[in-house]
């Protein structure tokens, strides 16, 4: 009802959005978002260097340009002329600088500071108003997509978040942590003011009140439909679903340094006892894509001329049994509620092994208990990680000294491949290197990815202008500049 | 007794063989309503499981239709039969009910006659005991003692059992006192009857009906916390078969697939009337036993 | 409006003389059972006379009663006759109409004030309430008239005292302003339901002096129902005796008092206890020990002290019989004795030995040859059990199992002259008496030396009290000693050889009761035969009328 | 009476303390560290949760957290939420607010209707109305109190008529500013609360309508209405006002689950939030707050059973 207020001609008015999660923990910061309005909210106030596109390539945000040096490790980033942030202050060398001094403050470090370890904080140099020099220790590729991830907003000096001040389509209105908050939007924003005058961000705890908010229309559009609630927004004449392939992956974990694991030969055959289209199918409702035992899916490396490895319970039997196990092979899966899905993928992987003559007894754990002490021991689990390009993911989980190693991976000849392709700034010689690692690790990693799962969010027919996106976030990305509301 | 001693007793009004407790409440329709309602759930509950058509976690179709190729009642969200699941479903739900509602009732019940009887420093440990168990919300415990402990059968029926045991303990203790200063109480305690024994001969009789009103009345709450708590995720969990998580798991997809709420949300209520019914009935006829208006 | 004008009218035009009552031919009867509750009953009043109407308990005195007001409790209904108000017929009427003639053509007042006053009313809010249409121009203010009702009960007449809350009275205070209440609106007829039955002898005088002066004052016709011939003989010009639902007898109070005709009505009043002030046998000392001796005994609850410096003695085969008004001690005393009560301290010794304080400490003999019997014959016995679990299970835990346990049973029912056929009865099938004869068969089933009685007639009516005193009696021939505890004295001459009067915690009267009675010491002892009600037989006890109740009713 | 009520009044702050320290000792045996839970996947590094544990104080003796914990609290000061970091007080005083103000309405509307129909089907005792209203209690207080609530949103905003707005979408700080949101809890909340009241006035009221002071009241000529109003009613509300207050009390737990059914800002969603994040703080002072109000609750109701009862405000000084 409140809505269309200020907004005079096309468009205008007020978007509501109605978001998963929400808690006493949500805040505004720039750099420390925690869960997914949080996430929502960033995207929206600040704006980066760089950005993800819908189809999850860099192109350019603030930056003008972002360029390495021969080595990779010192990068220049160029600002693009005239910018400015929501309190009108220019958009200049010394706030990039300050940003970045931020996000690495090592008393109160923000989500990509682990990711930035091995910047020179302390050398960062002014080249000019609107350009700065960033050095690094090492060779360090993947910079410009840690430059587009949502966490590396630029802010101006004397950032305080309790009133933030950022150069995103909106500009900040209210919050309240929790429940919600409403941003009006930014007329100076670089890439155009967007087409409505105010959006606000909506928490809900619980699926169902999310679906029966947009409904009943409290909400113009919500992230992530449950699936058990596909039907029920289609059935509805004016709302419809919004569906989008993504990056995200929910992987079975197989420890690679314990017991069965450690035999190659095993690991392969589990990966072979998958019927990959039948658990997309019961786990996600048919709502995903087929995974091929790779991660990094929307990473412009990524390599589809690997074959589509496919149930095979005959070859499975028979590796297990060079492995030394005939019908007697139990195993425990540990399983939780860490992400829609993920249990029932369990259920069925139970199902799927019990052709193969192995015993799965799932072991069923509490999400706080899974990421509990035992989180990155467990012998045989699940996880879920969000959409990342290959090399930025094997920082995360792959390559030693990754925080979450859980699979134990220490593979020495990927290694070697893997530290190459870190070094390489040339594009298609490490797309070489990057298809040869995603091999090794299609051939013994520790990960059965059996699909990635789409994103549903459901919009009302009022609103128009949200499109698709491969980046793993909801409603494109969260991405309301172009939408418009009919009255 | 015998024959006989009618025969021989000149008294002019034989007194009319007084049909027991059990049979005064039979003669009312509330409690046959009732003893239908509440034995067709229970039956589902028991017999369920062995006429179910699938088993409870296996897929039988499609997610959410309601009317699924084989299945009666369609299929869930994720795509089991509705109706097995409702078939398996009850037994746990009527269990814990039932077992905890009847364990809240007999420790509440010993509570409050002990209390209402020795009125002593025992009476005042228990009533402040109960005035602040009393106090202490009772959802929050549970979420908070099954946060602590996990979702554990055992535990749902102990939380549920003592939080009716306090509540019963009140209402005991009231109807306790007024037999108490009743003077056949008094009369067992001049001959010396050990205290026990006057509690479960003397009083516990008398106070049958305010605590059969009680059961029915705890099976209902009984019924509504177990679902309530699976409502908030802490109670049975799945994928296990349950009434209160089929109403939780169902309820998202209630407009194109209602039987999955519908049937297990009717069953609770049925059972519930049910049980009020017959306590109900069983309450009025104990109060007959007293009032006796028979010529 | 015109009802209440045309009321006003007759009420004033009335005066004094003339019929204020009427009822003709009268039956209500019960449902679902379709029972006449009361059957034929025909009746007039004149105006400033008082009607007694006595009657055993549930003869229908109360629904009679209620039907004067043209009101039935609840599953009741007149079904037949007419009821005439001065001049109003009540039947018919609907209830709106009805309402307009209760208050000011009838009124009525309630058996126990306690339970008919709002609790949660102050006394001038009630009292004020039953002016109803007063007529503040011609009659003066409302209030002046409440402040002289009250003056005309004896009770004060200030704001305080209007101010007050039911429970701030006594209950003499509580059933004057009950009377003070209906007598406001200066009705016509007035409908007094047992209004003394709670109260102890002095307050009793005192209300009746009342009801008597304001029905002469006022000319206002009463209808006293009782099943106290003693108090009825005091008060009514008429006398109207139900039985079983009918007027059996109906006549002058002299009359019908000196002449009885019905077989029932002599029954009632023989059964009336006599105060005999004179005619005892004379004292005869007992040679042996006593079975009972206290000495010192002081007892109380908590810190307040109750019972000071009590010596008694009861004798095997002697009846003594503890007097006083309430309040004073008496149930404390017995309890005492019984085990019951523990705060107590000084010398008690049973045949020889002492006895423990608490019954739980007594051997397991002293409690069989001890026994208590309660005043509250309703309360006394566990509904929940038939008559013979009640005698069994106190007997099997005092003597044992018996070998014959019907035998048992039944001989303890026959002592206390009931059919064996009631030990399969619950106790709700019992009428009051047989209750308190089931009470004392199951004390006397383990042939106690001692029995405690604890007022243990004051709850039922004359009849039955008499029936129960005889059984005591021929208990006390067969050797049994009686602790009598009383507050009536007129049932002290009757019944005992030795009387203790008990007055605020102490024995102010100890000795013979021929000499109690015939030469009262005591202020207190001389106050209570003074306040009981003077009521002379004339007619020769006849034992056929007694025992055979039935036989009243052909 | 003074003295009864400072009594109550005492062992209301008893019971207070004493489920202070359950509501403590049950937090501290929550499974999994909060400074764990706090960091999620990122306390796989050491150093950042000792930190945190430092920061939390969770490196001191139990008995030493307890007492700074409880001395706070006597001065309304429930410490620092885990999470967000602000002061639990400030966290929680508009969910607070929203939260009594949803209990607050629904007792204004529930709670005389409650007694109404109560009353009324006591007058009408066997009668059709009542027949028809006692089923309906019973009926309704079979069905748990979210399925009510499903049924509302189903029935009156997202399946058959589209009245009402299905969930609450607004904030805490102005839960007054859409009373439109506020119906459905509001009805729901209402309907669960309301049996017992019905039940309780209804043979209370019974009760009264028996006893002898009312069949005198008609005895002496009042008109009907002063006999039910002055009469009866006021001696029939007594043990309803206990029922009442229970059903509040309930109400301040109750809430959780239609908080979180319909969205709704207030303290029992702000519990199972805190609950999932091991937020303890949070949960520590819901628990006791909830339990406040319940001890609150009942001595207003001990207190108004105390003040209708002449015979204990009077005398007893
Ligand atoms: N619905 C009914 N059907 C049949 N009998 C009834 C019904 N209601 C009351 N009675 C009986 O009517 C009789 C008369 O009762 P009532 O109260 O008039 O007696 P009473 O003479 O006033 O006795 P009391 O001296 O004990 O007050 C009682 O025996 C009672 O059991
Ligand atoms: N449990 C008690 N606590 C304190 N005082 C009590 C208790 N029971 C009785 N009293 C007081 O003790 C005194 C004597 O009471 P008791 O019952 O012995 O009197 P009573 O002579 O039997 O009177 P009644 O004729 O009314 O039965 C009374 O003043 C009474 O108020
Ligand atoms: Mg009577
Ligand atoms: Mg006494």
């Amino acid at each position: 009802g409140s809505g269309s207020g200020g907004g005079s001609g096309a468009g205008g008015g007020r978007l509501r959005v109605g978001v998963a999660g929400g808690s006493s923990n949500d805040t505004v910061d720039a750099h420390n978002p925690t869960d997914n309005p949080d996430i929502a909210r960033v995207y929206n106030l600040y704006a980066g260097l760089c950005r993800f596109a819908a189809d999850f390539s860099i192109e350019m945000a603030l930056a003008e340009s972002l360029e390495p040096n021969d080595k990779a490790d010192v990068w220049t980033a160029t600002l693009k002329e005239g910018l400015t942030f929501h309190d009108g202050s220019p958009v200049d060398a010394d706030a990039l600088i300050f940003t970045l001094k931020r996000i690495t403050d090592p008393d109160k470090p923000g989500t990509s500071a682990q990711q930035l370890a091995t910047m020179k904080r302390d050398e960062l140099k002014k080249v000019d108003d609107r350009t700065v020099e960033i050095p690094f220790e090492e060779g360090y590729v993947t910079f410009k997509e840690l430059c587009s991830e949502y966490a590396m907003g630029l802010v101006p000096e004397g950032y305080d978040p309790e009133n933030p001040v950022g150069a995103g389509p909106f500009a900040f209105s209210e919050f309240t942590k929790g429940e919600r908050s409403l941003f009006t939007s930014f007329d100076d924003f670089w890439d155009g003011r967007p087409k409505i005058d105010e959006v606000e961000i909506i928490n809900f705890a619980d699926e169902s009140a999310r679906v029966n908010a947009l409904v009943s229309g409290e909400v113009d559009a919500i992230a992530q439909v449950p699936h058990s609630q596909i039907e029920v927004i289609e059935s509805n004449e004016s709302l419809q679903i919004m569906e989008s392939e993504s990056g995200m992956w929910l992987p079975f974990t197989m420890r690679v340094d314990s017991e069965p694991f450690d035999d190659e030969k095993v690991r392969q055959a589990f990966r072979l006892i998958v019927d990959r289209q039948g658990m997309i199918d019961q786990a996600l409702n048919g709502h995903g894509l087929i995974g091929n035992d790779v991660y990094g899916r929307f990473d412009p490396f990524y390599d589809e001329e690997l074959p589509q490895r496919e149930q095979d319970i005959k070859q499975a039997r028979k590796l297990l049994k060079e492995a030394g196990y005939e019908d007697d092979l139990e195993v425990e899966l540990v399983t939780g509620p860490i992400n829609a899905g993920a249990e029932a993928a369990a259920q069925v992987f139970k199902e799927q092994a019990k052709q193969a003559g192995v015993t799965v007894k799932l072991k069923r754990v509490t999400s706080e208990e899974f990421y509990g002490d035992n989180y990155l021991k467990w012998t045989f689990a699940q996880d879920f990680w969000s959409a990342r390009h290959y090399l930025s993911q094997t920082a995360q989980g792959s390559y030693p000294g990754a925080p979450f190693n859980e699979t134990h991976w220490e593979d020495e000849e990927w290694i070697e491949v893997v530290d190459k392709a870190r070094a390489e700034t040339d594009d298609a010689e490490r797309e070489k290197l990057v298809q040869q690692a995603m091999k090794i690790e299609y051939e013994r990693g520790g990960y059965i990815i059996w699909g990635f799962p789409s994103m549903i969010d459901g919009v009302s027919k009022k609103v128009k202008g949200f499109e698709p996106s491969v980046v793993g976030h909801p409603l494109g990305g969260y991405n309301f500049r172009s939408v418009t509301i009919e009255a | 007794m015998s024959t006989a001693d009618t025969a021989s007793g000149a008294a002019p009004a034989a007194p009319v063989r007084r049909p027991g407790l059990l049979r005064t409440a039979w003669r009312f329709h509330r409690t046959k309503i009732g003893v239908v309602l509440a034995g067709a759930v229970l039956l589902v509950a028991a017999a369920g499981p062995f006429l179910s058509p699938f088993s409870p976690t296996e897929g039988a179709g499609m997610p959410n239709s309601a009317s699924a190729a084989g299945t009666l009642f369609g299929t869930d969200e994720v795509g089991r039969d509705v109706f097995s699941r409702f078939l398996h479903g009850g037994y746990t739900l009527v269990t814990i009910a039932v077992a905890s509602a009847l364990a809240g009732v007999a420790a509440g019940a010993v509570f409050g006659i002990v209390a209402g009887y020795l009125r002593n420093w025992a009476d005042e440990l228990i009533m402040r005991t109960n005035d602040m168990l009393l106090a202490f919300p009772q959802l929050v415990l549970a979420l908070l003692l099954l946060s602590i402990l996990g979702p554990k059968v055992w535990l749902i029926v102990a939380i549920i059992a003592l939080s009716h045991a306090n509540r019963v303990a009140r209402v005991t203790r009231e109807a306790t006192l007024k037999v108490v200063e009743q003077d056949f109480v008094k009369s067992a305690e001049a001959i010396g009857v050990p205290r026990w024994r006057i509690m479960a001969a003397e009083i516990l009789p008398n106070i049958t009906s305010p605590l059969l009103v009680e059961l029915g009345l705890r099976i209902t709450y009984s019924v509504g916390t177990i679902a309530t708590l699976s409502f908030l995720g802490m109670g049975l969990q799945p994928p296990q078969a349950d009434w209160g998580l089929m109403i939780n798991e169902g309820r998202t997809a209630i407009t194109i697939q209602p039987w999955a709420v519908v049937l297990p949300v009717t069953a609770v209520a049925v059972l519930t009337i049910g049980a009020n019914l017959i306590t109900d009935g069983l309450s009025r006829a104990s109060i007959g036993i007293d009032r006796g208006v028979e010529k | 409006m015109t009802g209440s004008e045309e009321n006003a009218d007759t009420g004033a035009a009335a005066g004094r003389g003339g019929t204020a009552l009427r009822v003709d031919d009268l039956a209500v009867v019960g449902h679902p059972s379709e029972v006449e509750i009361i059957s034929g009953v025909s009746l007039t009043l004149e105006r400033g006379h008082i009607l007694g109407l006595v009657g055993e308990s549930g003869s229908g005195k109360t629904t009679l009663g209620l039907s004067l007001l043209a009101h039935c409790k609840r599953a009741t209904e007149v079904s037949h006759g007419t009821i005439e108000v001065s001049g109003n017929a009540l039947t018919g009427l609907g209830e709106k109409e009805v309402r307009r003639l209760r208050g000011r053509a009838v009124a009525y007042i309630p058996q126990s004030p306690a339970s008919a006053l709002n609790p949660a009313l102050r006394l001038r809010t009630q009292l004020t309430e039953a002016l109803h249409e007063w007529d503040e121009q011609e009659r003066g203010p409302r209030a002046d008239r409440v402040r002289e009702v009250l003056r005309e009960v004896a009770l004060p007449d200030d704001d305080a005292f209007l101010a007050r809350y039911p429970h701030q009275l006594s209950g003499g205070q509580q059933q004057r302003v009950a009377i003070a209440m209906a007598f406001a609106g200066y009705p016509d007829v007035i409908v007094m339901d047992e209004p003394t039955t709670g109260l102890d002898v002095t307050t009793q005088a005192h209300v009746l002096q009342t009801i008597r002066s304001m029905t002469r004052d006022y000319g206002t016709a009463g209808v006293y129902i009782s099943h106290d011939m003693a108090v009825v003989a005091d008060l009514a010009d008429d006398i109207a005796v139900m039985y079983k639902g009918e007027v059996v007898e109906r006549g002058a109070a002299a009359r019908v008092l000196a002449e009885p005709e019905h077989p029932y009505t002599r029954r009632l009043l023989r059964a009336v206890p006599l105060l005999r002030t004179e005619g005892h046998p004379e004292p005869e000392e007992l040679p042996e020990a006593p079975v009972l001796e206290l000495s010192g005994v002081q007892a109380g609850y908590g810190r307040t002290i109750v019972l000071r410096d009590i010596d008694l003695e009861v004798r095997r085969g002697e009846c003594v019989a503890l007097l006083g008004e309430s309040g004073s001690g008496k149930t404390t005393l017995s309890r005492s004795v019984a085990g019951l009560h523990t705060q107590f301290s000084g010398g008690m010794v049973f045949d020889g030995e002492v006895l423990a304080r608490s019954s739980y400490r007594r051997t397991p003999e002293q409690r069989r040859r001890v026994q208590y019997i309660f005043q509250n014959p309703y309360e006394a016995l566990n509904p929940r059990k038939r008559v013979r679990e009640l005698i069994l299970a106190p007997y099997t835990h005092l003597a044992g199992k018996p070998k014959d346990p019907d035998a048992v049973v039944a001989r303890a029912l026959e002592r206390a002259a009931l059919p064996a056929s009631y030990a399969a009865r619950y106790p709700e099938q019992l009428s009051g008496g047989e209750r308190q004869r089931v009470s004392i068969a199951r004390a006397i089933s383990t042939s106690p030396d001692l029995l405690i009685c604890d007022e243990i007639t004051s709850a039922l009516d004359v009849s039955v009290q008499a029936e129960i005193v005889e059984l005591l009696r021929n208990l006390q021939d067969g050797g049994m000693a009686l602790l009598f505890v009383t507050h009536n004295i007129a049932l002290v001459s009757n019944i005992a050889q030795k009387v203790a009067v008990l007055n605020k915690g102490e024995i102010v009267e100890h000795g013979h009761v021929g000499e109690v009675m015939a030469r009262p010491r005591h202020g207190y002892t001389r106050a209570l035969i003074a306040d009981t009600p003077d009521f002379e037989l004339s007619l020769p006890p006849s034992d056929a009328d007694l025992q055979a109740p039935e036989a009243a009713g052909q | 009476m003074l003295r009864l009520i400072l009594y109550r009044l005492f062992y209301g702050l008893l019971t207070l303390f004493v489920v202070s320290l359950v509501v403590f000792a049950a937090t501290q045996a929550l499974p999994s560290d909060p400074a764990q839970a706090i960091l999620g996947r990122e306390a796989a590094d050491p150093a950042r949760l000792a930190a945190l544990r430092e920061q939390l104080n969770l490196d001191q003796p139990l008995a030493l957290q307890y007492w700074s914990w409880l001395s706070g609290v006597a001065v309304l000061d429930f410490g620092t939420s885990l999470s967000g970091g602000m002061p639990v007080s400030e966290l929680l005083g508009p969910r607070v607010q929203a939260s009594l103000t949803l209990m607050l309405v629904t007792a204004v509307i529930a709670a005389p209707i409650a007694m109404a129909i109560g009353a009324f089907a006591a007058l009408r005792r066997d009668r059709r109305f009542d027949h028809t209203s006692s089923m309906a209690t019973l009926v309704l207080a079979a069905v748990p109190e979210f399925a009510v609530g499903i049924a509302g949103i189903l029935l009156l905003s997202t399946g058959g008529l589209k009245l009402l707005p299905a969930v609450y979408a607004g904030s805490s700080t102005e839960v007054l500013a859409n009373p439109d949101q506020l119906v459905l809890p509001v009805l729901t909340l209402a309907i669960a609360v309301s049996p017992p009241i019905i039940r309780m006035m209804r043979a209370s009221m019974i009760e009264v309508l028996e006893s002898e002071y009312v069949q005198q009241a008609r005895l002496k000529g009042l008109p009907e209405r002063t006999v039910i109003w002055r009469h009866a009613a006021p001696n029939a509300i007594g043990p309803v006002a206990q029922v009442i207050a229970l059903q509040l009390g309930w109400l301040a737990g109750g809430v959780v689950a239609i908080e979180f059914l319909f969205n709704f800002p207030g303290i029992g969603k702000a519990l199972m939030d805190a609950i999932e994040a091991r937020n303890l703080p949070v949960i520590q002072a819901v628990a006791l707050l909830i339990a406040a109000v319940y001890v609150l609750v009942n001595l207003i109701a001990d207190v108004v059973g105390l003040a209708a009862n002449p015979k204990v405000r009077v005398s007893s000084r």
